[in-house]
């Protein structure tokens, strides 16, 4: 049986990726996150997984408009890194488990979840930064394979909160009936509280963001209450991503 | 904010939101955006600006707004943030430079707010 | 409030709509099919809806394998007919009702239904066969707005025939709860008992279909209980498309 | 039937299963039969089928099997069935006749079956 040793979540804002790959890391402007990831990556470096699971999502370079899914599952062999316009990134492209992902779709389709089964896609940095911030210096590959779980936050209606939390519970029956005895990691992806356009470009909340570092621990179920035109006031319009960490947190 | 959103039916002040509507307007514009992606697209673009957005279907504000880089009116027809961010990124300017235009404070103001820990509400 | 007023299902095989497409419906070996269809499409005539939706599935024409939606939903102002590679079939292209589709999206995913948008879709003898059973000489346009609802039946694992029920039923909330007065009518499709390829291909269940075509109307529950292997034994494995009656049974 | 495809995982003889496992494999092999609904490609393809095949990326075994018609190794390497029909129906191929092959009773026993009501179990 598969067992979940970990659900994680950060940040994916690309320039965490891109002060990595230029060796910024230790400028002041950086020092103090990379200082405060310093724990979780000593940690995470004596608890490999034999496999991840990421959830994050797409910013306009594996899937275009032309369709838009709630939730995307990947069942290929491998993804590639996407070119977002300025080079692709310097890390490994990615390994995937297909076996695992065929057995996650049986499983959550079963379950009611209605997702969309990718067979080729190209992640881009809301998949590879995570992957940075565990594993600085992957050299020629990851640390596992890795499997992508994408969730439609940038268009609306996105999946509720609720939804989103009932997800990750499935997630997590779904791993466990799986008959290889592997360890599972989960990243959840998405910047806290954050919005791009509008005139309210810049507004974060830090008192929202420590109420949910605060739930996601203690009582999730309190987050998947929050109805959509909540959490983008609280968050912002780009903050509401926050709602893939309540996939994360469901196993 | 943009009357062109889906803001208005929200009560979220100064919060386009990119919802169905939004993005079918949006449809052939944000798809030049994300083909800036490929170098070759983006020679092809430079070349002569007018002539790709006819072949990708903007309508004629669209193409306007895309000409004069005018990043608000981009929002207000139906672009969505992360595909407008690859023309941006195309010309040089930041997500910061983009903040500055799109609260009126221009970048360096923007860029001060949110080394001071970003902008709230009211 | 917009209302549903009827709900109807039938085989949408190519060689109906070609035999249409050739005014060949009084030769011999079709004039049973269509004088079948004849009082319904009586009755049909006297109930025009103000729009329809089309529940069916694209065969190698509209989307390619590289994903597989579960639930997709249409939300264009028009889906062109698709050339299935002998040219298009002569019929005219459809044209949609996004103000409804925005709400159906809205509601449906708020219900917990993780639908795939579609922006762009052609659309194949899947969807437009129906359309001619109804109407047999559409002219210049379809007697109104039909928007398509897509469901994954040729990858396994579909959704479940209880998953396709729920998502009727979500469906007829959706509708009932959209706040303009229009009259709906959902179009259910795909054959029954038929199977194309392997040493059982041609296999055809009459007791099955008779079972099936009673019980869609007296009891859709029971239906719903099946299993995807039980529906792949009893149906055949291209007759599983038969789920797709219980999303229209659902409102 | 084929021990390629999904069914052997389940009982039901006789029946190949489209599963994620045989999608994959097919993909490449399905992506070049969905190419044929396009006259030019159906052009370029008989033109010279085997650089057809390879520019799509298929295995020697799929090629094979293309060029051979060979439609139950097709199935069994992972084609889909409403795909390899793009194939036969650019050889004016009906779905009749491949139903005589999967079944080994030829095209004229699989149509005198299907007139008189269609095949049964067992
Ligand atoms: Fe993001
Ligand atoms: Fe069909």
């Amino acid at each position: 049986m598969a067992e979940v040793i970990w659900g994680l979540a950060t940040s994916h804002v690309p320039s965490i990726g891109a002060a990595m790959d230029r060796g910024k890391s230790d400028d002041p402007a950086w020092k103090a996150l990379f200082d405060g990831y310093a724990p979780a990556r000593a940690w995470l470096a004596e608890h490999r997984p034999d496999v991840a699971i990421v959830v994050y999502n797409d910013h306009a370079n594996g899937i275009d408009l032309d369709f838009v899914p709630t939730f995307g599952l990947g069942t290929a062999e491998r993804y590639d890194v996407a070119d977002e316009g300025f080079g692709r990134r310097p890390v490994p492209d990615v390994v995937g488990d297909p076996e695992l992902s065929f057995h996650l779709v049986e499983s959550l389709v079963d379950d009611g979840f209605d997702l969309t089964i990718f067979q080729e896609l190209d992640v881009d940095h809301g998949f590879t930064v995570p992957l940075s911030v565990w594993t600085p210096d992957p050299g020629d590959a990851w640390p596992c394979p890795v499997i992508p779980l994408l969730v439609n936050v940038i268009q609306y209606p996105q999946p509720t909160a609720a939804r989103c939390l009932a997800l990750g519970q499935a997630l997590g029956r779904a791993i466990r009936s799986y008959p290889k005895d592997v360890t599972v990691g989960v990243l959840g992806t998405g910047g806290m509280s954050h919005q791009l356009a509008g005139t309210r470009a810049g507004f974060i909340n830090p008192e929202f963001d420590a109420f949910w570092m605060e739930k996601i621990e203690t009582d999730p179920a309190a987050l998947a209450a929050l109805s959509r035109e909540e959490l983008i006031r609280q968050a912002g319009s780009e903050g509401i991503e926050l709602i893939m960490w309540l996939i994360m947190r469901g196993p | 904010m943009s009357t062109g959103s889906g803001a208005g039916r929200r009560d979220l002040p100064g919060t386009p939101i990119f919802d169905g509507d939004t993005s079918r307007r949006g449809l052939r514009m944000n798809k030049l955006f994300m083909s800036l992606r490929d170098a070759g697209s983006r020679e092809r673009f430079l070349a002569d600006e007018a002539a790709y957005c006819q072949e990708f279907g903007l309508t004629a504000e669209q193409e306007q707004a895309v000409l004069d880089r005018d990043w608000q009116a981009m929002i207000d027809l139906g672009g969505s943030i992360f595909y407008v961010y690859k023309l941006a990124m195309m010309d040089g300017r930041s997500m910061q430079y983009l903040g500055g235009v799109f609260t009126g404070m221009g970048e360096e103001n923007f860029l001060a707010a949110m080394k001071a820990g970003g902008r709230r509400d009211g």
